[in-house]
C-alpha cells in the first residue's frame, strides 16, 4: 500500500516537475509547482510528517505560490518567446539532467540500506506537539533569529515595491 | 473492510447533507434578504419557493455551456473545479457530534479525525484561492483579472489574521484535533456558564472570535468584503465569463466555504456540540420544545391560512415537526441527535449572521479593505495572541 | 639606533616632510634633505677607514613582527657600503639635475625621489629576507610614478612595463623566500647562511636549482640579463633624467647585488652548476647590447643598451667564481653607476637645450658648448674603459677573472669592450663634431653653475676610482673572499662535515 | 529484486524517496539553467528547495528524529522570505524594463 | 508539559552583538515611521552607535567564550575575529553611504536598518556552530544584501543587480541546503562537532557520499564567496548595485561566508581534509585566473573591482586549501586586510562617481591626483595594497597565505598564485595611470569635497590598510591563536 501511494504521488510530483520545466507559460509552471508541493505534502504524510505536510500546504502552496501567481497575473507576463539561440538548451540539458539523476540515484542506492523502508505510521514524532517541543528547546535560537529574516523580508518588500507617495 | 464501508456510507451521508444544505442555504439567504428588504422572496416554485433550489439546479444544468473564444481553456475549466474541490473536501475533518453507538455501528460523527485538523482546514482554505485567481486570469478579461488579483491579495492578507485568531484558542486548548478541541470546551463554570473558548479563562476569546468572524467574511468573499466580484465595479469579477455548471461550481464553493468557516467558528469558539447550558437544567429538552413550538405555530397558521394552499402545507409541516420532536425523546437516538442539534444550531446562527450582514452592510472600498487588514486586524490579532500566550504561560 | 638606521630612515622622514611643506619650497628642501643624507652617510665609511672589519657593522636587530619571526635586521658590509654611498650621492645629484627639468608637480616628484632613496638603501642594508623583499618592492612604486608622471611621450607604457616585469620576477622570489623560511625557520639572512654553510640546511639538487632560479630570474630581470632586458630601454628612454640616473646607476645594481648577496652564497651548488649558462647569457648580453647600441638613433636608448652590455660584465664577473671576477663585478657596479649616471645626466642636459633625444638632431655641439663637450668626452672615455678612468679597472678585473674560469668567455667579452668604444665614440662624433646646425647653435648653451655642480662630483669620482683603486677595493675584496669561501665548499663536503655532528648528537 | 507485486504492495524503500528528491532537485536545477522567464527561473529554485525538504523528511524518518522536520520548517520560512523579496525585486525589474525575459535584462556589461 | 528550557544568562551574553544589532535595526525602523523628514539625519549616527555597541558586545561576549543554545553557536576567538570584522565593515558602510544616499535623494532609514540586519546575519554566521544556524545566518545576510543591491529601485542597474544577485544567490542556497540535508542524513547531526565525530569514527559513512555532500555545500559557499566557476553574479552585482553597497557586499558577506566555509570544512570535514583539498585547490586556481584575466579587460572601475574581488577570493581559497591552522589564520588576516582595502577602494569610487553614478569609468578618474590629491593618494594606497606591495595589508595577507600554502606543500598553487598576483598588478596600475599620469579630457565637472562620513570611511580604511601592512603582528597573533585547529 505504501509503495502504491508513493509511486502514485511520486509520479505526480515528477510529472508536475517536468511540466514546470517544460511549460512556456509561467502560470502553467506555477500550477505545476503547486502540484509538486501537494504531492510532496502527501509523501510527507506517508513519512509521518503531519505537521510539515500541513505547513507545506499552508506556507508553500497557500502563501508563497499564491504570491507567485499574484505577481504573474499582476505583470500579466506572457509566455516565453522561443529564441533561436537557446535551441541547444534542451538537447544539452536533457542528457545532463539524466546523467545527474543517474549518478545521484546510484549514490543513493548505495547510501540507503535496503532494509530501510517506509511504513506509514511508523514514525511518530512528526506531530505538532513533538515538533514544537524540539523546536523550542533545541532550536530556539534559529527560531528566534528567523524573526530577523522575516522582518527583513517585510522591510525589503516595502522598500522595493511600494508606490512613491510624493 | 468494515472501516471502508462505514467510511463510504458516512461520506455519502455527509455529501448528501452538505449538498442539500448548500442548495437550501441559498434559498434561505434569498428569503432572509427578502424579509430584511420587506419583500417575500421566492415563492413560485413549490410551497414558499421550497423547490426553488431544485429549479435553479435544473436551470444551471440545462443551460448552454458557453466557452468564450479568448480564454485559456485548460485553466478556464480547471478553475471552478479547483474552487469547488477544496471547498468541499474541507468538510471531511469537521466533527458534527459525539460518537454514534447504534447497534453494531460504532463510529464518530466525522469523516476523519486528524490530529492536525485545524491545520488541514487552514491549508485547504489557502488552496481555495487558486480557483478564484485562476478563473480571473484564464478568462482573459480585465474585469475578471482584476477580480482574481483582488481576491488573491485579499485572501493572502486576511489569512494572516485568521491564522492568528485561530492560534489564540489553540494556545489555551493545546490540541489541533477538532474533536479534542470540543471536548476541551465541555463543562461549565459555576454550573451554568459554558466553558466555550469565548467564555473560557484565562483569557476569554471573544476578541479572537470577532477577529475570526471578520476575517472569515473576507476569506469567503462575502459582503462587505466581496470586492473580487463587486458587480458595480467589475461586472461580476472573476466569474464574469462563467456560465451554467461552471458558474454553479463557484457558487457552490462560496457557500461551502461559508459552511466550513461557520463550522470551524463553532468548533473553535462556540464549544461545538456542547449545549449552551447543562443537561440538569433541561438543555436536552430544548430541541423537543422548539420543534413542538414550531409544530404549534404551523398548526395555528394552517388553521388560519393566509393563502389557500397553506391549509395543507403548514399542517403537514406541523406533523413533521411533531415527529421530530418525538424522535428527540427516544434515548438512544437522542444521544446521537442532541449534539448534532446543538452543532447545527450554532452553525445555523452564524450562517444567519452572514446573511444578515449581507442584507445590512455596504461594501468596502478596496484600499480600505487592505488597510483594514494590515493596520487593524493584524496588530489586534497579534496583540490578542500575545496576551493569550502570556496568560497561558503565567497560569 | 645606529648611523645606518639614520641613513635609512632620513629619506623616509624627508618623504613625509616633503608631502607636508608648501609646494614652492620643495625644491630647496629636497636638496637640503638629500645632501644631509649624503653627509650623514659618509660617516658609514668610518669603520672601514680605521679598520677592516669582517662581518657586518652598524647592525640593528629588532623584532618587527612576532609570528612569523620577522626582524628588522640591517647591517653594512663591504659590499653594501659603496652601494649605499652611491645611492646617497646620486640622490642630491638627481635633485640638482631636475631643478629646471621638472616643472610640474614638483613636490610630488621630490617626494617620490626620497621614497626611492629609502627603498634603495633598504635593499642594500637589509639582512632579513622578508625585510629585503619589502624594500625591493617599495622601490618599484616611486620609480613607477617617476617614469609614469614625469616621463616622455610613451611614459605610461614604459612605466607599466617596468612595473610588471619587475613584479613578475619578484613574486617568484617571494615564493622562494617563504620556502626558505619554512625550511630554515627564520627569515634572517645571516642565520640561514650559517645553516647552509654548516650543512644543517641542505636541499636536494632539484629543489636547490628551483630556488636558485626563483631568485635568479627576479634579479636577472632587474639587472637586466639578456633575454629579460626589454623593459630597460623603454624605461630609460621615457624616464626623466633623474629617473634614468637612479634607474641606471642604482636600481640595476639591486639585481647584481642580489645575485652576489643571495643567489651565490645561498645556493652555491646550483649557482656553480648553472654558471656556464649564466655566463653565456651575460656574454650574449654584452655583445647584443653593444650591437644594438651601435645602431640606435636615440641617445638615451643608446646609453640604455650600453647598460645592458656593461651589466653583462658584472654578471660574468660574478659567475666566474674567482676573486678577481667578483671584485671586478662589484667595482664595475660602482663604475657603471658613476659613468652611466653621468652619461644620462649629460644627455639630459642636451635634451633640456634641444628638446630632442635623436642623435640626428645634434651635431656640432662642441662649438656652442665646449665645456659640456669636454665633460661628455671624459664620461665617454670612462665608459669605454680608458685606462686611468674607472671602468678600465672593473672591466679588467672581470676579464681576468673570467679568463681564469674559462678563457673563451674572455675572448667574447673583450669583443664587447671594443664594440663599446665604437658606439660611444661614434655617438660623440655625430653629436659633438661637425658643423653646428641652426637649431643646435641657437638652442644649445654651455654648462650653467648648477649643472657643473651636479656633474663635477661624478667626473672627480671617475678619475679617483680609476687611479686610486685601493681607496675602494679592500672592503669589497674582503667581502668577496667571504662569499667565495662559502660558495666554494661543495655540498658533499658540507654533508660530510655534518655527519660527525649528527653522530655526536646521537 | 523481489517480484514486482511484492515491491508494490510492501513498504516503499527509503531510497525511493531520496531518489525522488534527487530527481526533483535536478529538474529544478535544469529549470534554473535553461528557462528564460525570470519567474519560472525563480520557481525552479523553489522546486529545488522542495526537493531538499523531501530529503530532510526522509532522513528524519531514517534517523527516527524530527530534527529534519524542523529544518524543512526553517527552509519554508526562508523560502517565504525569499519569495517576498524576490518577487519585489522582480516587480522593480519589470517596472524598469517591461520584460521578464532574463536575456533582456543584461545592460550591465563592460 | 515537558521540562522547559531556559537559557543561562551567559548564553544570552554570547549572542549579545546580534541582539544589539537587531534592536538598533528595529529602533531605526521605528524612528523611520515616526520622525519627520528633517530629523532623519540621525540615522547614520544611530546606526553607527548600534554598530559600536555591537562591537563592544562582541568583545564582551568574548569575555565568556563557549557554546550557547545547545551548541548552536560557539563564541571563540575565531567567531569574535569575524564578528568584529563584519561589524567594522558595517560601520564603514554606514559612514560611506550617508552622503551617497542624500545625494541620490533616498535618505531612508531602512537602508541603515538593512545594513544592521545584514551585519547581524554575518555575525550569526561568524559564530554559528551548526549547519542550520549557518544557513539562517547566511540567508539573513543574503536577503538583506539582495535588497540593498536593489535599493535605488528606479535605477535599472540597481534592479538588475538585485535580480541577478538574488537568483544566483538563492540557487546557491539550494545547493548548500541539499548538501546539509545529506550531511544530516549521513551523520545524523548538523552540529559541526558531532559531524566531525561521526566522520572520524570507525562507522563513518562512505566517503563518496560525504564527499558529494561536501561538494554540494561547497557549491553553495562557492557562490557566496564568488569562487569560480560560481562567480558569474559578482561583476554584474558589484557594477549595478549602489557603490557603497558594492563596497559592503564585496567584503562583509564575503568575509562571513569564508568564516563559515573555514569553520565547516576545518571542523566538520576536518577528518576528510585530504579529500576536499584538491577540489579547493582547483577552485582557488580557477578563481584567481578568471578574476584576474577578466579584470584586465574592464573599463568600468566597479566591474574591474568586482573581478578583482573574485581574484582575491581565489587567494583566500589558497589558504583554505592549505587546510591547516596557519592557513586559517592567514585567511583571517587576509580577509581583514582585504576588507579595509577593498572597501576603501569602493568608497573612493563612491565619492568620485557623483550623483547617479555617472563617473564610474576608469577614464573618469583621469587627473584625480590633481583635483583631489588626498583622495587619489588614498586610492593609491588601496590599489597598492590590492596589488600586494609591501607595507600594505594586502602584501602581508598574501605573504601569510602563500606561506601557509607552502607549509602544506602546495608549491605549484603558490607559484601560480604569485604569478597571478603579478598579472593583477596590470589592471590596478591602469587606475594609477589615469589618476596620476593623464589629465581629464576637457573641463571636468567640479568634484565636491568629501563629507565627514566619507572621509571617516576612506581615511579609516587607509589607516587600517597601512597599519595591517606595517604592524601585522597585532592582528595576526590574535588570528593565529584564534584559528581553528
Amino acid at each position: 500500500m505504501d509503495s502504491i501511494l508513493f509511486l502514485i504521488f511520486a509520479a505526480i510530483a515528477v510529472g508536475c516537475g517536468l511540466n514546470l520545466v517544460l511549460q512556456t507559460h509561467p502560470i502553467s509552471s506555477a500550477l505545476s509547482l503547486v502540484g509538486v508541493m501537494g504531492s510532496l505534502a502527501v509523501l510527507y504524510l506517508l513519512l509521518g510528517g503531519e505537521f510539515i505536510a500541513m505547513a507545506q500546504l499552508i506556507v508553500y502552496a497557500g502563501a508563497i505560490m499564491v504570491l507567485f501567481i499574484f505577481v504573474i497575473m499582476l505583470l500579466n507576463a506572457g509566455g516565453e518567446r522561443r529564441g533561436r539561440k537557446r535551441l541547444w538548451a534542451p538537447w544539452a540539458g536533457a542528457p545532463m539532467v539524466a546523467a545527474i539523476i543517474g549518478i545521484g540515484a546510484y549514490l543513493i542506492q548505495r547510501a540507503a540500506p535496503r532494509t530501510a523502508e517506509v511504513t506509514f505510521g511508523a514514525f511518530q514524532h512528526g506531530n505538532p506537539s513533538d515538533i514544537g517541543t524540539n523546536l523550542f528547546e533545541n532550536y530556539v535560537l534559529p527560531f528566534e533569529i528567523t524573526s530577523i529574516l522575516i522582518l527583513i523580508a517585510i522591510v525589503g518588500a516595502i522598500v522595493l515595491a511600494r508606490k512613491e507617495i510624493e | 473492510m468494515n472501516f471502508l464501508i462505514l467510511s463510504l456510507i458516512k461520506a455519502a451521508v455527509v455529501a448528501f447533507v452538505l449538498m442539500t444544505t448548500l442548495a437550501y442555504l441559498q434559498w434561505i439567504e434569498r428569503k432572509v434578504i427578502a424579509h430584511i428588504q420587506l419583500r417575500v422572496g421566492p415563492r413560485r416554485v413549490g410551497p414558499h419557493g421550497l423547490l426553488q433550489p431544485l429549479a435553479d439546479v435544473i436551470k444551471l444544468l440545462t443551460k448552454e455551456d458557453l466557452l468564450p473564444s479568448h480564454v485559456n481553456k485548460v485553466f478556464y475549466f480547471l478553475a471552478p473545479f479547483i474552487a469547488v474541490f477544496f471547498a468541499l473536501i474541507a468538510i471531511s475533518v469537521i466533527p458534527f457530534g459525539t460518537e454514534v453507538n447504534l447497534g453494531p455501528v460504532h463510529t464518530a460523527m466525522q469523516l476523519t479525525d486528524l490530529n492536525i485538523g485545524v491545520l488541514f482546514i487552514l491549508g485547504l482554505s489557502g488552496m481555495g484561492v487558486y480557483g478564484v485567481a485562476l478563473a480571473g486570469w484564464a478568462s482573459n478579461n480585465k474585469y475578471a483579472l482584476l477580480g482574481g488579483l483582488r481576491s488573491s491579495a485579499q485572501m493572502i492578507s486576511y489569512e494572516l489574521p485568521t491564522a492568528l485568531a485561530i492560534a489564540a484558542p489553540l494556545l489555551m486548548l493545546n490540541t489541533l484535533s477538532f474533536r479534542q478541541l470540543v471536548e476541551a470546551q465541555s463543562g461549565y463554570y459555576l454550573g451554568f456558564i459554558p466553558r466555550w473558548t469565548i467564555f473560557q479563562g484565562p483569557v476569554p476569546q471573544l476578541v479572537s472570535f470577532i477577529l475570526f468572524g471578520i476575517a472569515a467574511f473576507a476569506e469567503t468573499n462575502r459582503v462587505p468584503f466581496d470586492l473580487p466580484e463587486a458587480e458595480n465595479e467589475l461586472v461580476a469579477g472573476f466569474h464574469t465569463e462563467y456560465s451554467s455548471m461552471k458558474f454553479a461550481a463557484f457558487f457552490m464553493a462560496e457557500y461551502a466555504n461559508m459552511v466550513t468557516v461557520s463550522c470551524v467558528a463553532t468548533l473553535l469558539f462556540l464549544g461545538g456540540w456542547q449545549p449552551l447550558w447543562p443537561a440538569q437544567y433541561g438543555s436536552n429538552f430544548l430541541p423537543t420544545a422548539m420543534f413542538l413550538a414550531g409544530a404549534a405555530l404551523c398548526f395555528y397558521h394552517g388553521f388560519h391560512p393566509a393563502r389557500s394552499f397553506d391549509r395543507i402545507t403548514l399542517p403537514a409541516a406541523g406533523v413533521v415537526f411533531l415527529g421530530i420532536a418525538v424522535v428527540f425523546l427516544i434515548p438512544p437516538v437522542a444521544a446521537v441527535l442532541l449534539p448534532l442539534f446543538w452543532f447545527a444550531a450554532k452553525v445555523g446562527f452564524i450562517l444567519f449572521v452572514y446573511i444578515w450582514v449581507r442584507g445590512t452592510l455596504p461594501r468596502f472600498r478596496y484600499d480600505q479593505l487592505m488597510r483594514f487588514a494590515w493596520t487593524f486586524m493584524f496588530p489586534v490579532a497579534v496583540a490578542n495572541l500575545f496576551l493569550t500566550g502570556l496568560a497561558v504561560a503565567l497560569s | 639606533m645606529t648611523l645606518l638606521d639614520a641613513v635609512l630612515f632620513l629619506p623616509l622622514i624627508g618623504f613625509a616632510a616633503l608631502l607636508l611643506i608648501p609646494k614652492q619650497s620643495s625644491r630647496g628642501a629636497a636638496l637640503i634633505l638629500s645632501l644631509l643624507v649624503f653627509i650623514v652617510s659618509l660617516g658609514l665609511i668610518g669603520p672601514y677607514w680605521f679598520a677592516n672589519p669582517s662581518g657586518y657593522v652598524f647592525t640593528t636587530d629588532a623584532v618587527w613582527i612576532n609570528s612569523p619571526p620577522i626582524r628588522y635586521h640591517v647591517g653594512l658590509d663591504g659590499l653594501s657600503l659603496w652601494l649605499v654611498l652611491l645611492t646617497t650621492l646620486l640622490t642630491p645629484i638627481s635633485v640638482a639635475v631636475s631643478w629646471k627639468y621638472i616643472d610640474h608637480r614638483v613636490k610630488e616628484f621630490y617626494a617620490f625621489l626620497m621614497l626611492l632613496e629609502f627603498g634603495l638603501i633598504g635593499v642594500f642594508v637589509a639582512l632579513d629576507l622578508f625585510l629585503f623583499y619589502v624594500f625591493w618592492e617599495i622601490c618599484l612604486v616611486p620609480m613607477y610614478f617617476l617614469i609614469g608622471i614625469w616621463g616622455h611621450e610613451r611614459r605610461i607604457y614604459a612605466a607599466v612595463k617596468f612595473f610588471l616585469y619587475t613584479m613578475a620576477g619578484s613574486v617568484l622570489m617571494l615564493a622562494a623566500i617563504i620556502y626558505l623560511y619554512n625550511r630554515a625557520g627564520t627569515f634572517d639572512y645571516v642565520a640561514i647562511l650559517s645553516q647552509i654553510e654548516t650543512g644543517r640546511l641542505a636541499f636536494p639538487p632539484r629543489v636547490e636549482m628551483l630556488l636558485f632560479l626563483a631568485f635568479f630570474v627576479s634579479f636577472a630581470i632587474k639587472v637586466p640579463l639578456f633575454p629579460l632586458h626589454t623593459w630597460l630601454p623603454d624605461a630609460h628612454v621615457e624616464a626623466p633624467t633623474a629617473g634614468s640616473v637612479m634607474l641606471a646607476s642604482v636600481m640595476l645594481k639591486m639585481g647584481t647585488y642580489g645575485l652576489l648577496r643571495y643567489c651565490v652564497p645561498l645556493f652555491p651548488d646550483a649557482a656553480r652548476s648553472s654558471a656556464p649558462w649564466v655566463a653565456a647569457l651575460a656574454i650574449t648580453g654584452i655583445i647584443y647590447g653593444a650591437l644594438v647600441a651601435l645602431v640606435q638613433p636615440n641617445m638615451k636608448k643608446l646609453v640604455a643598451y650600453s647598460s645592458v652590455s656593461h651589466l653583462g660584465f658584472v654578471v660574468l664577473g660574478i659567475f666566474s667564481f674567482t676573486q678577481q671576477g667578483l671584485d671586478g663585478a662589484v667595482y664595475q657596479m660602482l663604475n657603471h653607476g658613476i659613468s652611466t649616471g653621468a652619461l644620462f645626466i649629460l644627455v639630459g642636459y642636451l635634451y633640456e637645450r634641444r628638446h630632442s633625444l635623436e642623435i640626428a638632431a645634434y651635431g656640432g655641439v662642441a662649438t656652442p658648448a665646449p665645456n659640456l663637450s669636454a665633460v661628455f668626452l671624459i664620461t665617454t672615455l670612462a665608459s669605454i674603459g680608458l685606462p686611468s678612468l674607472n671602468n678600465f679597472v672593473g672591466e679588467y678585473l672581470v676579464l681576468q677573472g673570467a679568463a681564469a674560469a674559462h678563457f673563451t668567455w674572455t675572448a667574447f667579452a673583450a669583443l664587447g669592450v671594443i664594440l663599446s668604444a665604437c658606439y660611444m665614440l661614434w655617438l660623440y662624433q655625430r653629436a659633438f663634431f661637425g658643423k653646428a646646425s641652426e637649431g643646435v647653435a641657437h638652442h644649445v648653451y654651455d654648462l650653467t653653475g648648477r649643472e657643473w655642480a651636479a656633474i663635477v662630483p661624478l667626473i672627480a669620482l671617475m678619475v679617483w676610482m680609476g687611479t686610486f683603486t685601493q681607496s675602494f677595493l679592500p672592503p669589497i675584496r674582503a667581502q668577496n673572499a667571504r662569499i667565495l669561501e662559502s660558495a666554494r665548499r661543495l655540498k658533499t663536503e658540507r654533508v660530510q662535515n655534518l655527519v660527525p655532528e649528527a653522530i655526536r648528537a646521537r | 529484486m523481489p517480484p514486482l507485486p511484492a515491491v508494490i504492495h510492501g513498504p516503499a524503500p527509503l531510497s525511493w524517496y531520496l531518489i525522488l528528491s534527487a530527481v526533483l532537485f535536478a529538474l529544478g536545477a535544469a529549470g534554473f539553467l535553461f528557462r528564460r522567464n525570470i519567474i519560472t527561473v525563480f520557481m525552479s529554485i523553489e522546486l529545488m528547495l522542495n526537493a531538499v525538504n523531501l530529503s530532510f523528511i526522509a532522513f528524519s524518518y531514517k534517523l527516527g528524529r524530527n530534527d529534519g522536520h524542523i529544518f524543512s520548517f526553517f527552509v519554508m520560512v526562508v523560502a517565504a522570505a525569499e519569495a517576498a523579496v524576490g518577487l519585489a525585486i522582480i516587480l522593480t525589474v519589470f517596472k524598469n524594463r517591461q520584460t521578464l525575459e532574463i536575456d533582456e535584462v543584461s545592460s550591465l556589461k563592460n | 508539559m515537558p521540562a522547559s528550557y531556559f537559557p543561562a544568562p551567559a548564553e544570552y551574553l554570547r549572542v549579545l552583538p546580534e541582539i544589539v544589532l537587531t534592536l538598533f535595526g528595529v529602533a531605526i525602523l521605528f524612528f523611520e515611521a515616526v520622525l519627520s523628514e528633517a530629523r532623519k539625519r540621525i540615522f547614520p549616527p544611530l546606526a553607527a552607535a548600534g554598530l559600536g555597541a555591537a562591537l563592544a558586545g562582541s568583545i564582551l561576549a568574548y569575555g565568556s567564550p563557549g557554546a550557547a543554545f545547545h551548541g548552536m553557536i560557539l563564541v571563540d576567538g575565531f567567531a569574535t575575529f569575524f564578528r568584529v570584522l563584519v561589524i567594522v565593515v558595517g560601520l564603514l558602510a554606514v559612514f560611506a553611504s550617508s552622503e551617497y544616499l542624500r545625494r541620490e535623494n533616498h535618505p531612508g532609514g531602512e537602508f541603515y536598518a538593512l545594513i544592521l540586519f545584514s551585519v547581524a546575519g554575518q555575525s550569526v554566521m561568524a559564530s554559528a556552530n551548526e549547519l542550520i544556524v549557518i544557513f539562517i545566518g547566511l540567508e539573513i545576510s543574503s536577503i538583506a544584501s539582495y535588497i540593498l543591491a536593489g535599493y535605488l529601485r528606479d535605477d535599472p542597474r540597481n534592479s538588475e543587480a538585485a535580480l541577478k544577485y538574488f537568483l544566483l544567490g538563492s540557487f546557491a542556497t539550494a545547493f548548500l541546503l541539499y548538501g546539509v540535508a545529506w550531511i544530516y542524513g549521513l551523520t545524523g547531526s548538523t552540529n559541526l562537532e558531532a559531524i566531525r565525530r561521526a566522520l572520524s569514527g570507525g562507522g563513518a559513512p562512505p566517503l563518496m557520499l560525504t564527499g558529494a555532500a561536501a561538494a554540494l555545500m561547497f557549491v553553495g559557499f562557492g557562490f557566496k564567496i564568488s569562487a569560480a566557476p560560481f562567480q558569474i553574479w559578482a561583476p554584474d552585482v558589484y557594477q549595478g548595485a549602489p557603490a557603497p553597497v558594492s563596497a559592503f557586499l564585496s567584503v562583509g558577506p564575503k568575509a562571513a561566508a569564508f568564516a563559515i566555509l573555514i569553520r565547516t570544512y576545518q571542523t566538520a570535514f576536518g577528518p576528510v581534509a585530504g579529500d576536499w583539498q584538491p577540489l579547493v585547490w582547483a577552485c582557488a586556481l580557477a578563481t584567481m585566473v578568471v578574476g584576474n584575466f577578466a579584470a584586465i579587460q574592464q573599463s568600468n572601475i566597479k566591474r574591474m573591482l568586482a573581478y578583482s574581488s573574485i581574484a582575491h577570493a581565489g587567494y583566500v581559497l589558497i589558504a583554505v586549501a592549505a587546510a591547516s591552522q596557519i592557513g586559517a589564520a592567514a585567511a583571517m588576516f587576509y580577509l581583514a586586510a582585504y576588507a579595509f582595502t577593498n572597501f576603501g577602494a569602493f568608497a573612493v569610487v563612491t565619492h568620485v562617481a557623483r550623483k547617479g553614478e555617472r563617473y564610474v569609468k576608469i577614464d573618469d578618474f583621469a587627473g584625480l591626483a590633481q583635483r583631489q590629491p588626498a583622495m587619489a593618494a588614498m586610492l593609491t594606497i588601496f590599489l597598492l595594497s590590492l596589488i600586494g606591495v609591501p607595507l600594505t595589508g594586502g602584501f602581508c595577507g598574501k605573504f601569510y597565505i602563500f606561506k601557509a600554502a607552502l607549509d602544506s606543500n602546495l608549491v605549484w598553487l603558490t607559484v601560480l598564485g604569485l604569478l597571478n598576483s603579478a598579472v593583477a598588478a596590470y589592471y590596478y596600475l591602469r587606475v594609477l595611470v589615469v589618476m596620476y599620469m593623464k589629465d581629464a579630457d576637457g573641463p571636468a565637472e567640479p568634484l565636491p569635497a568629501a563629507g565627514t562620513g566619507m572621509k571617516l570611511a576612506v581615511y579609516g580604511s587607509a589607516a587600517a590598510t597601512l597599519l595591517l601592512g606595517i604592524f601585522p603582528g597585532l592582528v595576526l597573533e590574535f588570528a593565529s591563536r584564534a584559528a581553528l585547529k
